[in-house]
């Protein structure tokens, strides 16, 4: 068990010196790209049946005890999250070799397993600062692939992208060294005891301060304004890896500390003013915008609203259905994008002023984009549908009905949207100067695209066991206790 | 933009390089009961390059690609990691070991040293890198364009 | 903590804010030294009172607090690789733009400056 | 039932490939599913007509009461066998009907619709309907939006989509709010035992929205006229016959337990009411057949919203009655109008002359299914409105209103039924014709072949047999509205001797004759009119808002500023924990150490330096300044008893100073001056209020700590276990050992991020060709700069 609890993290550190060793090899970085993700999912599976039986599992880095040394520690809640994105990086790898993205620059394989060991320790560490470790490993990767291809776009938006998240992490270091100051630790399950001690006000002032350094990541309003203009210019696999996974990490990190640290009774007005905010003003500046991945861009800050609104009810129905739609958001966001990223490469352009009649040109792109396109806006009977249904039960059982409300009309106004690309790209005529037929896509990269949207049907299908398992996951995160007596044995 | 070369500079540099390496050998050996260890003395050698870098150019750096330099030591602190696991510990786990060092003679050791020695080539890996591709790489395609 | 270190973290903070939010690159990026500075000082101060260095054998009481030490060392690191990315950055931007200045996000300015009516002949 | 209904979606979705090999025959497999399932119905007839009830469920998701439950009960079975009935006729027509090229989708989709609208009328779970609700609202879209290359099909798909999605959405939270407030989403369990409260209004109140939506009531029904746009076969089927029925049959299902609210029979009479009149009204301004009959719908959907609304047993019955006869007549309705738009090439009645005499065939099975419409015996259509008639007498002060309306309505209905027949088949002078010159030709057509002609005969001989023998239709609807209702009964005779509803349908049929003898010109003439008020003014308001309002808020957020994001950030850090630390009692500043003199000292060279760099205009200076604060922290760090910190600070700083400079050398010496003073003054409040926060909290979260630190820990076992002396050191390789892994993690990708950078210069200098001209926008008054480089 506590081999697996490791691999997912060290074992891409490891891999990645060895890929950047053979930077000549291209074949050779894929085997072992391929390889070691496939391994680290394995893992994450292992991880996964193992917690779903026994409750949360930890491990001390070094076998320093808690709360000196490090600790490693799956809930279910991580474990979920765990699954859910090395599969999606997997996905992303395959379609990222059929698209050839890894030969536009060298460096891409050894900086794309740094981003999976990241991300992977995001979910998995059980210590503030080396939350913060992870953060900076994952963004300094995400930093390098947003700008892989170095053109004048990819270097502006780049620029935004960067220096934003550089101020994110000098505030993190700041709210760690309040934390550090007002509690003399950093291991958080330690901190759930001495946060009590000190005085009420200024543990929330600290929850509150890392609720605005994980919301910049998580990008909830009024913080999330540079996604929307850095992530559209990346090569296609890079953006669908960060619509899906980047900004889920941050959702992790405040679903996290908000019930671990600074757990509330009953719905938290500000949390739900914010997930209403984002919902809100995403979906209205996604209606606003005329190009497939910038539409795309601003549904992901939209999104991020209800996946803030389930954990702002503060119940575990609230919880669950938050988990439910991370999971659900994950897949399905990846997949959009990846298939964004065939439109671009078959007819050269994401504007839908330069598309149009794709049904007709390219009718397996229309089933893959059609799929995942009524699960984001929650039509059932996809994904969406559930997790949007369970997120609007949790809120009406806590009296938020305007809340509630908001959130079905958004619901409605992303359907809006999704179908704006579909009249825009897929029905109508081609443009004049479009080729006769569309560039042919590399199978690989269909493929990938497929197994994603397969698993967005997977979690519809499975959405009655699924829930089960969020619906624990939620007990866990409600109860600080499990959390807490794993780690500090 | 390349400097222009002193004999007495390049004469003082051959005797400082390698004092200056040895000085980070120090630090990285001294690190574990003084002040120094895998940082420090990976910045120190890098430091040496730099001197070589201004002394003489291009020339002065190592032939080797920064980024080898990265991933052995990638490889090395990770894989101390790993190994501490096969021989049946925890990952990350360190022993304490007695070795004999020639010149400062008995020690403790612990197995961390692997570790901070990945850290060590890394860091001179990011110092080179720098010279390299921030100094030495804009200057050669600038001189390829200019007339 | 140390009222005089205090002041000197805030006024990095302020100083680098000022910087970061201007147009220049180059000022952005000496405005985030300064902004990290401020946060590795802080880091330290939070620490405690100022004491000897931590090494085994001496008096635990006189002692600094190892700890933040030890998560500044790798702060530093971190912002240290991150800033010479930065840079190799800014230097793409030059040969790029030969400009220094942070642009607006185009397609943003486009929108904002289309004429609100035509929102329905798209339809 | 389930597996009737999977057996559906199965065969949608193989049916793209099956069109391979099939070609235009594969619509024969819509035909052979919605077959099987009517023969599968027609076997449990006898049993649901002795009160027996089948019911079968699939749990979904059960912890949130999201159940595929099905029951087949006496409405159940009525509205299965219009729709699988109907279906069957509708596969047929559209084999004849469609082009030959690209049926496959086609197929799927209406296969799809046929099984989603299966779903739906058995469905017993609030939440499984809804699934099947809006699968139906799905598509429908891609129906609608078959001949997707036109923009009206496209912007009428969208439409109908936006406007009843938007109703479905009010209707879950409806079915929510009910759901909760009963403790079951099961409808039977509902109607049993009815919920009440103002939750459980409210959530009817939203229901109500949902099926006003689907089934195009005033002020929702322009989408359906625009729907036309859909092939003839889908708008036979799902604008006639079946989805736009949804909504009655939701009205149907929640008029007996619901009806008593105060405002259901006030509300829903009048939305009722209202669109029987005008869609009335708009059905005789026609030239378009399709959309003649297209509002004609919406108008007899009014019809049964009225009929629900009362909510009586004696309306409930009526209303079922209604929507039986319905089905039958409007689907051969649009089906001849199809088939007429097939032979001649148009639909417009003003182009359209003399088929009477080169489609007589056609000519009767039109005028059957618009007599039943007009509400003429012997026909079906007659029987259901002289019943509705009847029960509305005993219905209560609201079902004579209702009654007075319908009677209105009807006459008008008897008005475009004749402007339909006259319109499609007539011989015409060119009185209206758009060019008044112009005399239309006797229309070139003749008499479609079986594939076209044999549904609707089918369908208007049904409308005629039931009115003659209407026992097995009283026998269906009967059970239809028992099942609702349990003291519900129907007697559909033809002949119940001279009484009242009688004398009020021939007074109906009078009224109408009077109405297009005194509108002659307008009715039977082809003058067009549009409303100068649109009456779905309301949805280009929506649209028109929704974008409005788009654009001005991503353009006053989104303004694509980097200043300003980085603004709003640091502000919002500041203010949000500011606010909880300022509600705070109690919290204490200590400032009783100042600190000794080294360390005022090097903190105001610090500062001073910091300053430096702030206010130089010289990149060369700044970058030594940034170097200098870097040398005095490095100082303090000493000071603090931080030696390899120190260490470290200084090397770095020298790398990194020489890092800047590499950089540097190839840009201008100076910066860019600007002259802006409210932004300078901006930046500088925002500068000093993060500064002012940062030192405050500093100082408060300090003096609050109460723990002992977890690095005791650290000191005592640093040697013993660690094996070192340097404690600091010990931690970072050793207690802290993941994060350094981290940390070199992150000097590798730097490396590795540069190398991208370097070498993509070298790919191509100057930049990718394909890369769009950035733009430069400015908020700030700039100076060009300098262009001379050193």
């Amino acid at each position: 068990m506590k081999v697996f609890l490791f691999l997912p993290v060290v074992l891409p550190i490891l891999a990645a010196g060895v890929s950047t060793a053979s930077l000549g090899w291209v074949w050779l970085q894929r085997v072992i790209g391929l390889a070691v993700l496939t391994v680290s999912l394995v893992s994450a599976l292992a991880i996964l049946i193992t917690v779903e039986a026994d409750g949360p599992q930890s491990v001390q880095a070094g076998d320093w005890p808690a709360p000196f040394g490090i600790t490693i520690v799956a809930d279910l809640f991580a474990a979920i999250m765990l699954v859910v994105s090395v599969a999606m990086l997997l996905a992303v790898l395959v379609y990222a070799i059929g698209q050839k993205t890894d030969t536009t620059s060298r460096v891409f394989h050894p900086v794309y397993l740094l981003l999976a060991a990241g991300v992977s320790l995001a979910f998995l560490t059980g210590d503030l600062f080396n939350l913060f470790v992870s953060f900076e490993v994952m963004l300094i990767a995400s930093y390098v692939l947003i700008t892989l291809g170095g053109n004048r776009e990819q270097v502006r938006s780049g620029m935004t992208y960067i220096v934003i998240n550089l101020i994110a992490s000098a505030l993190f270091v700041t709210a760690i060294a309040f934390v550090y100051a007002a509690t003399g630790t950093v291991n958080m399950a330690d901190l759930v005891g001495k946060l009590d001690t000190i005085p009420g006000g200024l543990a929330t002032a600290l929850g509150l301060l890392l609720l605005v350094v994980f919301g910049i990541k998580a990008a909830i309003f009024p913080l999330f304004f540079w996604l929307p203009d850095s992530y559209p210019t990346a090569p296609s696999p890079i953006t669908a890896v960060f619509a899906g996974l980047l900004t889920k990490v941050g959702v992790y990190a405040i679903i996290r500390s908000q019930t671990l640290l600074f757990p509330h009774d009953g719905p938290d007005p500000l949390l739900l003013a914010i997930a209403a905010l984002t919902m809100l003003v995403g979906v209205l500046g996604a209606i606003a915008q005329n190009d497939i991945k910038r539409i795309l861009s601003f549904h992901i800050v939209s999104q991020i609203g209800y996946m803030i609104l389930g954990l702002a009810f503060f119940t575990i129905a609230g919880l669950a259905g938050a988990i439910l739609y991370i999971v659900h958001h994950i897949i399905v966001k990846t997949s959009l994008f990846l298939v964004g990223g065939m439109v671009e490469e078959t007819e050269n352009t994401g504007a839908l002023s330069r598309l149009g009649g794709l049904t007709r040109r390219a009718p397996l792109l229309a089933v893959l984009f059609l799929i995942p396109a009524l699960s984001l806006a929650g039509v059932p009977p996809f994904s969406g549908f559930v997790a949007k249904l369970s997120i609007a039960q949790a809120g009406f059982a806590v009296d938020s009905y305007f809340v509630v409300g908001v959130s079905l009309l958004v619901g409605l106004l992303t359907l809006y949207s999704m179908t704006k690309i579909w009249n825009g790209a897929f029905w109508g005529t081609p443009p004049d100067d479009a080729p006769e037929k569309p560039a042919p896509t590399p199978a690989l990269m269909a493929a990938a695209t497929g197994a994603v949207v397969a698993m967005s049907l997977a979690v519809a299908l499975f959405a009655g066991p699924l829930y089960d398992l969020t619906e624990q996951a939620a007990r866990e995160l409600a109860d600080p206790g499990v959390y807490v007596g794993a780690v500090l044995r | 933009m390349r400097p222009a070369r002193s004999v007495i500079l390049e004469q003082g540099l051959r005797a400082t390089f390698h004092t200056i390496l040895l000085f980070s050998v120090w630090l990285f050996f001294a690190g574990h009961n003084a002040p120094g260890g895998g940082f420090p003395a990976g910045l120190v050698a890098g430091s040496a390059f730099v001197l070589r870098y201004v002394t003489f150019g291009t020339d002065g750096l190592p032939r080797l690609a920064p980024e080898l330099l990265c991933g052995f030591g990638l490889v090395l602190a990770a894989g101390t990691g790993f190994g501490s696991w096969f021989l049946g510990g925890q990952f990350l786990e360190s022993d304490v070991i007695e070795i004999h060092l020639p010149v400062i003679g008995e020690a403790h050791m612990s197995t961390v040293a692997f570790f901070d020695a990945g850290v060590f080539f890394i860091v001179v890996g990011i110092v080179v890198g720098i010279l390299r591709y921030l100094g030495s790489e804009p200057d050669s395609s600038e001189a390829e364009t200019s007339p | 903590m140390i009222l005089v270190l205090a002041l000197t973290i805030g006024a990095l903070f302020s100083l680098g804010t000022y910087l970061v939010l201007q147009r220049n690159l180059t000022r952005v990026i000496i405005g985030l030294a300064l902004l990290t500075h401020g946060a590795n000082l802080l880091l330290l101060g939070v620490g405690g009172k100022a004491g000897e260095p931590p090494v085994s054998g001496i008096d635990p009481s006189t002692m600094s607090d190892p700890l933040p030490q030890a998560m500044v060392l790798t702060a530093i690191v971190i912002s240290f690789s991150v800033t010479m990315f930065l840079l190799a950055l800014a230097y793409r931007s030059w040969t790029l733009n030969r400009s220094d200045e942070v642009e607006d996000d185009v397609e943003d300015r486009r929108i904002a400056r289309e004429p609100v009516r035509d929102a329905e002949d798209r339809l | 039932m389930l597996v009737l209904i999977a057996l559906h979606f199965v065969v949608a979705l193989s049916a793209p490939f099956a069109a391979r090999a099939f070609g235009r025959r594969v619509l024969l497999l819509g035909a052979a599913v919605s077959g099987v399932t009517f023969a599968w119905l027609l076997l449990r007839t006898g049993d649901v007509l002795n009160g027996e009830v089948l019911s079968e469920q699939l749990v979904w998701v059960g912890d949130i009461g999201l159940k595929l439950s099905v029951r087949l009960d006496g409405f159940g079975l009525m509205m299965a066998l219009l729709v699988s009935g109907i279906g069957v006729l509708v596969f047929l027509y559209a084999t004849a009907y469609m082009p030959r090229e690209k049926n496959g989708r086609f197929c799927g989709y209406l296969i799809a619709f046929a099984g989603s609208m299966l779903g739906l009328v058995l469905s017993n779970n609030l939440l499984g309907l809804f699934v099947f609700w809006e699968l139906t609202t799905i598509t429908s879209y891609l129906l609608i939006g078959w001949e997707d290359t036109l923009e009206s099909a496209r912007s009428a798909a969208w439409r109908a989509l936006i406007v009843t999605g938007a109703g479905g959405l009010a209707m879950l939270a409806g079915f929510i709010l009910i759901g909760q407030a009963a403790g079951t989403y099961e409808l039977s369990a509902i109607t049993e035992a009815p919920p009440g409260g103002v939750a459980v209004a409210v959530g009817v109140g939203l229901v109500l929205l949902g099926a006003f939506t689907k089934s195009a009531q005033f002020p929702f029904q322009g989408w359906l006229p625009d729907a036309m746009a859909a092939p003839t076969p889908v708008s036979a089927y799902l604008h006639s016959a079946t989805m736009v029925k949804a909504g009655i049959v939701l009205l149907a299902r929640f008029a007996a337990p619901f009806s008593d609210l105060d405002f259901w029979q006030p509300v829903v009479i009048g939305i009722g009411l209202t669109t029987m009149l005008i869609g009335g009204v708009r059905a005789l301004q026609q030239t378009d057949l399709k959309r003649l009959l297209a509002f004609g719908t919406v108008s007899q959907l009014g019809f049964m919203t009225t009929l629900f609304g009362v909510g009586t047993s004696e309306a409930i019955a009526a209303g079922v009655a209604v929507i039986f006869a319905h089905s039958l007549f409007k689907a051969g309705l649009f089906m001849v109008a199809g088939a007429v738009d097939h032979e001649a090439g148009t639909r417009d009645l003003r182009e359209l002359t003399g088929l009477r005499h080169r489609m007589p065939v056609t000519f009767w099975v039109a005028t059957i299914c618009a007599a039943s419409m007009a509400a003429i015996p012997p026909l079906l259509g007659f029987l259901s409105k002289e019943l509705a008639y009847d029960e509305l007498l005993h219905s209560g002060d609201w079902g004579i209103v209702a009654l007075a309306g319908i009677i209105a309505g009807s006459a008008i209905t008897l008005a475009y039924s004749v402007r339909f027949v006259w319109g499609a088949f007539w011989d015409k002078t060119p009185s209206g014709a758009p060019s008044a010159a112009r005399v239309p030709e006797p229309t070139a057509a003749h008499e479609p072949g079986l594939g076209l002609l044999g549904p609707p005969a089918l369908l208007a001989a049904l409308s005629l047999l039931f009115g003659l023998w209407p026992e097995p239709a009283a026998a269906l609807t009967g059970a239809a509205a028992e099942a609702l209702d349990q003291v519900a009964e129907v007697h559909l005779t033809l002949w119940n001797g001279l009484t009242l509803p009688l004398v009020l349908s021939l007074v109906t049929i009078a009224l109408g004759v009077g109405l297009i003898a005194l509108a002659r010109t307008s009715i039977l003439g082809g003058r067009e009119f549009e409303p100068r008020f649109a009456p779905d003014a309301g949805y280009r308001v929506f649209v028109d808002g929704l974008g409005v309002s788009a654009r001005y808020v991503s353009a006053a957020v989104q303004n694509g500023s980097l200043p300003v994001y980085l603004g709003v950030i640091l502000v919002t850090a500041v203010a949000l924990p500011s606010a909880a630390l300022l509600s705070t009692d109690g919290l204490g500043i200590d400032t009783s150490r100042a600190g000794s003199g080294i360390q005022i000292a090097v903190c105001a060279l610090v500062i001073v330096a910091a300053l430096g760099t702030t206010l130089a205009r010289r990149r060369f200076v700044a970058v030594m300044l940034l170097g200098a604060v870097g040398y005095g922290i490095g100082t303090l760090f000493i000071i603090q008893g931080g030696p390899d910190l120190a260490l470290t600070q200084f090397v770095v700083e020298t790398v990194g100073v020489i890092g800047f400079m590499l950089v540097l050398r190839h840009l201008p010496q100076e910066f860019v001056r600007r002259r802006h003073r409210p932004t300078k003054v901006l930046r500088a409040a925002v500068a000093i209020i993060v500064g002012v926060f940062v030192t405050l909290f500093a100082l408060v979260a300090f003096t609050a700590r109460g723990a002992v630190p977890i690095s005791d820990y650290f000191i005592e076992n640093a040697e013993s276990l660690g094996g070192g002396k340097n404690i600091v050191n010990v931690i970072v390789v050793d207690f802290r050992g993941l994060d350094t892994l981290g940390e070199i993690s992150v000097v590798t990708v730097a490396v590795l991020g540069i190398v991208s950078l370097v070498f993509a210069v070298r790919r191509g200098r100057g930049g990718d060709p394909d890369a769009p001209v950035t733009e430069l926008a400015r908020d700030d008054v700039a100076e060009p700069a300098p262009s001379e480089a050193p």
